[in-house]
């Protein structure tokens, strides 16, 4: 009797926590919204930032589905197609370019999309870039002056030939964002690192198709369905996803084990040696060949890859055969020059063959003494990676060069990478440098990774003054012969080979993983807009 | 008249990292009458604390058992299973060596008194706080100053009074002391002894009292059971084992204990106890007594009548069954 | 009542290794394991079937050896670069035994001395001492990697490095204990009242009392600092990535843990069997030096 | 061997002097302020010990008989007061160099179990209060065979380890260390507390023998006040940190003056009464050899 106070609490508590387990059991069927489709995609790398003008990274995944340019482009059609611009004109030498903008476009915060916005976000873009060489608005060097004609028509006009069609579907520093953005950040001058600031920490003010709902650069976002965005009587699709969540799994492996336990429905970056065994699980594979290529930088600024011989000796011991094979699993193709295959300038010439014998005439050639020690670069979360590093290294030692790997985080590579610039001696010899462009013309690339202003990327600290000028003079030409500066662009490609400063490892085949409650259409992924998916075109079942 | 305790051949032995038994009882026949104050003398590894043990019911799990045990008729260990749901703690109860360690020192002595009431009989705080002011009464503690005091705030003597009380408030009907008093100073050996002496008298206590101290046996103690070796040497009426001994190894112990004021010469007898484990063969005490004779090698003399009630275990008194 | 007199008996680590040899399975389990292992570690660049795979070299025609799984060529399997996994295990040994070993010789010794003369001098040296152990024995070896690593560079620096760094106070701590207590003993006092130097207390006294348990303990501990030298390594933060060390053969086949189980299987069993070997070794002589530890251990199962 | 109270023999120069000596220890109070308080232990003690003579220092728990053990062995400085040994003041030494003086005290500690080294063998534990003497190795090997003859061990015991010695053999090998530099003193700490009454009964008596032939001063420390008879001429019982009550044993025991000292005599008058004792002590053994001559 004395315990039953005691038993009758117990009794009555756990009565009660069952009735309202019950009860919330039986009303949630009720309550619950229709249900919300939904798609997690994951992806390998934090994103570094979505200032839409400066961002010249990661942070195009989300970019790429918040913002708009005025044009895309389809590299494997060699077209353009409207975005913001519906049609668009040049005069004879192309040093007048007239854009007619789409009517009836609001911005996410309901602002209407007009001329001003294009003017504000390009020369905000071109701007930052001449000031502190940020950001991808190299591409805008040309443009002299954005003239509004009237609410819908802008018109550029150039300082030199320019092609602009081509300039505005670049994947960086053509997005236009609303001249609301200002305001909202406290800011008159565009330039204002403020407003960089305020587009960092999670604010957008962009057109497309989603909006940002959730911003966590290390782990993930959340994209809601943009409703009132004009494209969506055009796309038709009413099984677009309502929410994307784009979640960052920097392991592979969390990858694949997401995509098994149903957490993610689309993986960018599953070990390749997975595959099979998710394409006998019903999962879909999706083989993208993306303009996403690893280059091979040979630091000139250092003994011994200073020595053209050694640099080029070095490039015969790489056993290019096998190399995609053991690398990437044959999920690649190998690489030639700089630019990838299908890319306008490409030249499937200019490979190397794997020949011990011509690597030991070059290394004779080069004097160096031998044991000689070399240090190697590569980021330690790429498989392929680490794998070629350790071919790499084996195959030197052949030659007798000892090859010391230094795996690193991504930025700690681009620190170590842009030290050849700084302090060349501490820079390494080799470094494995991966690009996509951001504009689709060879001059990205090019003057990217191996003009001698390019102090960010030109991790080989190349400097050739006949190279700039090559270079850029076939992109003067660009908008006026194109022929005439494809061959110039070829021409500066070779000498990059020829002198051994670097060369396009291979080109990724990208396998896109894709649960089955999921499909992603052909024209949801672009290669030159790599990473990103246009999930306005994604359908989900169920 | 009931037995509080009764063992028959009861050996227990400890096993080692051989996984061999290594006997520290060796066969014991014990008769403890209620109401009994029941002295159990040894020097160490006597097996008397293993006998003490094996009567309140903690062996430790490693021990292994031989022969019987009953208290109050309750068969607690049948060969090698042992059983003590009902007695442990009711029936008997036990009091370590050192006051403190009986003592809970993160309770009050009130607390204690409640914990223990309330686990047996369910009893309320007020009832528990009256029972224990009865029981530290008895042990001749003033409840009012201790009833909220911790262990370590009262001195060792008043430590195993309360231990007592503890012990007594179970109901228990035999208490078995392990050397209660060797950790006292004099004067307090006295009052406990005193004490037990007190409680056997007021609630018909049966007290087993194990105990090296020969001369504090001799004050409380109504009969006595003197071990060696593990088996039992001599039993009988405290005062005529103590007067007139019988076996070599008792009158050994009388001569070579000092006592205060007679200063005979204190007899020096070579040798030491066996180790557990060694010989078995004939009397345990064969190489220490000086009137062994060939029998006492060869065969081991088992405990029996020799006059009046007193049981000897040796040679010399015929040892007839 | 259990017997004083049969206390267990000191008599050096030798006696002691003698007596579990005799008694216990588990010490001969472990004394078979590491002189495996020793063997291994030693004779393993010889044994190897493909020494230069062994070593981290990936062969010619890598791509044709890839992934191979075990078979009578390739006893283990091959890697996806083509590398023998048995030859790289072979070859690894010995960078796994000399890992841990450098860690715990070293960090022994130190600890020894440092926690002895925290116990014996006492006061501000105790004060000290005590005070720098508590604070690294908060630190995490891998933690403490990260940070070698950045301001060091990669390599078995980084690796020994930090696991000294976070053991060395485990065995001061215990030294110390173990050293306070004894020079509580009156033994202590009657060498200090006959005048024998202090030096020799410190040694003859203290030390040799307090170096079997810690040696002991020592042997335990390998198997755990192997497998957080093989962490460390597993993560990238100690040796280079194509040394044969375990840990980092587990790494590099981890990606491959659904196509290629085999690559990270065998030298994770390895690691364990390793592990395995020295704590059985140490268990066992635990017992031995503490008998009442097996008793326990006894009723648990 | 028992000897009579009468035979004190000895010149009367005094080997140990305490002088008001006041000692103690110091212990943190306060939570806020952690400020050292002391804690006397023994209080303006004086006590003298002449050569040859055997003397009791008798106290329960708590009487502060350790404290005196400590401030005469030079462990423990006082507060202040004199303390002289053989001759000088200890605590004017430098701790350094206090060895000195000590090592002429042969000591024997209270538990045998811990005041042995296990890793040490009982040559080395024997050799220790030798080792910075100047005598040749044939002569420190002659001494401790003498040691371990007056203790009545064998030789081959010099080989074994203390953990392969029974608590009696023990006792014996820290005698026989405690005098086999041939000191002044020998200071005995309850001598006989850790071991069985067979083995007391042994050691008492070898620690008598030893003193009529070393005829050195013998300070025994003890709570056992029958133990003590055996072992002492001169008594002083401590109470509280004080000295009670010290003249000849037999007095005391006889007719204790103060109130502390008769509680403890009387608490170790045994239950059987005196009549019964002198009895037994006659007749004990009596009784078994009519067994035996039957």
């Amino acid at each position: 009797m004395r315990k039953g106070p005691l038993l009758a609490a117990i009794g009555a508590v756990a009565a009660i926590s069952i009735a309202l387990l019950l009860y919330i059991w039986y009303l949630q069927p009720t309550q619950r919204a229709p249900a919300l489709k939904v798609v997690v995609y994951s992806y390998l790398d934090v994103i570094t930032g979505i200032d839409p003008s400066i961002e010249d990274d990661t942070g195009i995944v989300v970019l790429g589905s918040v913002y708009e340019p005025l044009l895309y482009y389809d590299p494997v059609r060699g077209e353009h197609i409207p975005a913001l611009a519906e049609s668009w004109e040049s005069n004879e030498d192309g040093t007048v370019w007239t854009f007619r903008l789409r009517r009836g476009v609001i911005f996410h915060d309901g602002t209407p999309f007009t001329a001003e916005a294009v003017k504000l976000s390009i020369e905000r873009a071109r701007d930052i870039y001449r000031e502190t060489g940020r950001g991808s608005g190299y591409i805008w060097d040309s443009v002299e002056e954005i003239e509004i004609v009237d609410d819908y028509t802008v018109r550029f006009k150039l300082a030199y030939p320019q092609r602009v069609d081509m300039l505005a579907s670049a994947i960086y520093a053509g997005y236009i964002f609303s001249p609301s953005a200002l305001e909202k950040a406290g800011v008159e001058d565009p330039l204002d690192p403020n407003l960089e600031r305020w587009f960092n920490a999670g604010n957008e003010a962009g057109s497309g198709p989603y909006l940002i709902e959730f911003y966590s650069p290390e782990s993930e976002v959340r994209l809601r369905k943009f409703e009132k965005w004009w494209g969506w009587t055009v796309v038709n699709n009413p099984d677009a996803p309502d929410v994307v969540i784009i979640r960052i799994r920097t392991d592979p492996l969390d990858q694949y084990n997401g995509l098994l336990a149903g957490e993610i429905d689309i993986a960018s970056s599953v070990p390749r040696a997975n595959l099979g065994d998710l394409k006998a699980r019903g999962f879909q594979i999706i083989n993208v060949s993306v303009f996403h290529n690893y280059i091979l930088q040979l630091n000139c600024r250092r003994y011994p890859t200073n020595v053209t011989a050694f640099r080029l000796a070095v490039m015969h011991a790489i056993p290019w055969g096998e190399l995609v094979d053991v690398a990437l699993q044959g999920f690649g193709r190998l690489g030639a020059g700089v630019l990838p295959y299908n890319f306008p300038g490409y030249d499937g010439n200019l490979r190397y063959t794997y020949d011990l014998d011509l690597a030991r005439k070059y290394l004779e050639k080069s004097g160096v003494k031998l044991p000689v020690k070399v240090e190697f670069v590569y980021q330690a979360d790429y498989e392929e990676n680490a794998a070629f590093a350790q071919l790499l290294k084996s195959r030197l030692a052949d030659l007798g060069i000892d090859v010391e790997l230094k795996p690193m985080a991504w930025t700690a590579v681009k620190e170590a990478g842009k030290e050849v610039w700084s302090s060349p001696e501490n820079a390494p010899h080799l470094i494995i440098n991966d690009w996509w462009p951001t504009l689709p013309s060879p001059y990205d690339y090019l003057y990217g990774l191996f003009h001698s202003e390019s102090t960010e990327w030109n991790w080989a600290g190349y400097s050739n003054p006949v190279f700039d000028e090559l270079i850029s003079a076939a992109y003067e030409a660009e908008g006026r012969d194109y022929g005439e500066a494809m061959r110039l662009y070829r021409l500066a490609q070779k000498m990059v080979y020829e002198e051994g400063a670097g060369i396009s490892l291979w080109e990724e085949i990208r396998p896109f993983v894709v649960s089955s409650r999921v499909e992603v259409p052909e024209k949801a992924l672009n290669p030159l807009y790599i990473y990103v998916i246009f999930f306005q075109h994604v359908k989900v079942r169920g | 008249m009931v037995l509080a305790v009764k063992s028959e051949g009861l050996k227990i032995g400890y096993l080692d990292e051989q996984d061999n038994v290594l006997w520290a009882v060796k066969g014991v026949n014990l008769e403890v009458s209620e109401g009994e104050i029941y002295c159990i003398v040894g020097e160490s590894g006597s097996g008397k604390s293993t006998v003490a043990l094996a009567i309140s019911g903690i062996l430790p799990p490693h021990a292994v058992t031989e022969g019987e045990l009953y208290v109050y008729g309750n068969l607690v260990i049948r060969g090698e299973s042992r059983s003590y749901e009902k007695i442990r703690g009711r029936l008997v109860t036990y009091i370590p060596q050192s006051p403190g360690t009986g003592l809970n020192p993160y309770l009050t002595l009130g607390d204690q008194f409640y914990h223990v009431l309330k686990s047996l009989r369910g009893s309320t705080r007020k009832e528990a706080k009256a029972e224990a002011k009865k029981y530290l009464e008895m042990a001749g503690l003033d409840p009012a100053s201790t009833l909220d005091r911790y262990p370590h705030e009262l001195s060792g003597g008043m430590q195993q009074r309360a231990a007592i009380a503890l012990a007594l408030s179970t109901g228990a009907r035999v208490l078995v002391a392990d050397e209660p008093t060797s950790s006292l100073d004099a004067h307090l050996r006295l009052q406990i002894a005193n004490l037990l002496l007190r409680l056997r008298e007021e609630v018909k206590l049966t007290v087993i009292f194990i105990t090296h101290d020969l001369l504090l046996a001799s004050r409380v103690g109504d009969r006595v059971a003197v071990m060696y070796a593990g088996s039992l040497a001599e039993v009988g009426k405290l005062r005529e084992v103590l007067l007139k001994p019988l076996h070599p190894y008792t009158s050994m112990l009388v001569d070579v204990i000092p006592t205060l004021g007679v200063k005979k010469q204190l007899k020096c007898y070579s040798g030491e106890p066996p180790r557990p484990g060694s010989n078995d063969e004939g009397c345990p005490f064969f190489d220490r007594c000086p009137y062994r004779f060939s029998k006492c090698a060869a065969e081991k003399p088992r405990l029996s009548l020799a006059e009046g009630d007193r049981y000897v275990a040796c040679w010399l008194y015929g040892n007839r069954e | 009542m259990m017997n004083k007199g049969h206390r267990s008996n000191l008599g050096g680590l030798g006696e002691l290794a003698r007596r579990a040899w005799s008694r216990s399975l588990r010490f001969r389990a472990g004394v078979v394991i590491v002189v495996v292992m020793v063997a291994v570690a030693i004779l393993g660049p010889f044994i190897a079937p493909y020494p230069s795979d062994g070593w981290g070299a990936v062969p010619p025609k890598a791509a044709e050896r890839a992934g191979k799984p075990p078979g009578p060529e390739f006893l283990l399997g091959t890697d996806h670069l083509g590398r023998d996994v048995l030859s790289r295990i072979l070859v690894g040994a010995w960078l796994a035994l000399a890992q841990s070993l450098a860690v715990i010789s070293i960090g022994l010794a130190l600890g020894l001395l440092l926690g002895i003369c925290a116990a014996y001098y006492r006061q501000a040296i105790e004060a000290t001492i005590n005070y720098i152990a508590e604070v690294f024995l908060a630190l995490p070896a891998v933690i403490l990697a990260l940070a070698l690593r950045m301001v060091l560079g990669q390599g078995i620096h980084v690796v020994i490095g930090s696991l000294l760094l976070t053991w060395w106070p485990w065995y001061a701590r215990v030294a110390y204990v173990y050293a306070r207590s004894i020079a509580e003993m009156e033994y202590i006092t009657l060498a200090k009242l006959a005048g024998v130097p202090g030096r020799r207390i410190l040694v003859r006294h203290i030390a040799a009392n307090v170096l079997p348990p810690v040696l002991v303990q020592a042997i335990t501990d390998v198997g755990s600092v192997l497998l957080e030298a093989a962490a460390i390594n597993f993560l990238g933060l100690g040796l280079p990535p194509d040394a044969p060390d375990w840990g980092i053969i587990v790494q590099n086949g981890f990606k491959y843990v659904i196509s290629m189980p085999w690559i990270s299987l065998f030298p994770g069993l390895f690691i364990l069997l390793t592990a395995l070997g020295f704590s059985m070794l140490g268990d066992s002589l635990r017992e031995e030096l503490d008998p009442k530890m097996r008793r326990r251990w006894r009723l648990w199962f | 061997m028992w000897r009579a109270g009468s035979t004190v023999t000895a010149s009367s120069k005094p080997v140990i002097e305490l002088k008001n000596v006041t000692a103690g220890y110091y212990t943190a109070e306060g939570f806020k302020t952690l400020k050292k308080v002391f804690k006397p232990a023994i209080t303006k003690i004086d006590l003298k010990v002449n050569d040859g003579e055997r003397l009791a220092i008798i106290g329960e728990s708590g009487s502060g008989k350790t404290t005196l053990l400590r401030v005469i062995l030079g462990l423990l400085p006082p507060l202040r007061g004199d303390v002289v040994v053989l001759g000088e003041q200890i605590y004017r030494v430098p701790a350094r160099l206090r060895w000195r003086i000590t090592r002429q005290i042969g000591y024997v500690p209270q538990d045998p179990a811990k005041s042995l080294n296990p890793r040490l063998r009982v040559a080395e534990v024997m050799a220790e209060p030798l080792a910075r003497t100047d005598l040749s190795e044939k002569e420190k090997a002659e001494r401790i065979r003498d040691a371990l003859r007056i203790v009545q061990l064998h030789e081959s015991i010099l080989d074994y380890y203390p953990s392969q010695l029974s608590g009696g053999m023990m006792q014996r090998v820290l005698i026989a260390r405690a005098i086999v530099h041939d000191p002044e003193i020998l200071l005995l700490d309850e001598p006989t507390s850790a071991l069985d009454v067979s083995i007391q009964a042994q050691i008492i008596n070898l620690l008598c023998s030893i003193h009529e032939k070393l005829e050195l001063a013998m300070v025994t420390v003890t709570h056992d006040l029958p133990v003590a008879q055996y072992l002492a001429d001169q008594a002083v019982i401590l109470y509280r940190g004080t000295i009670v009550e010290k003249g000849p044993m037999e007095e005391i025991i006889a007719h204790p003056r103060s109130e502390h000292a008769r509680l403890l005599v009387t608490s170790y008058l045994s239950g059987l009464n005196g009549l019964d004792r002198i009895n037994r002590a006659e007749g004990v053994s009596a009784g078994i050899k009519r067994e035996t001559q039957r």
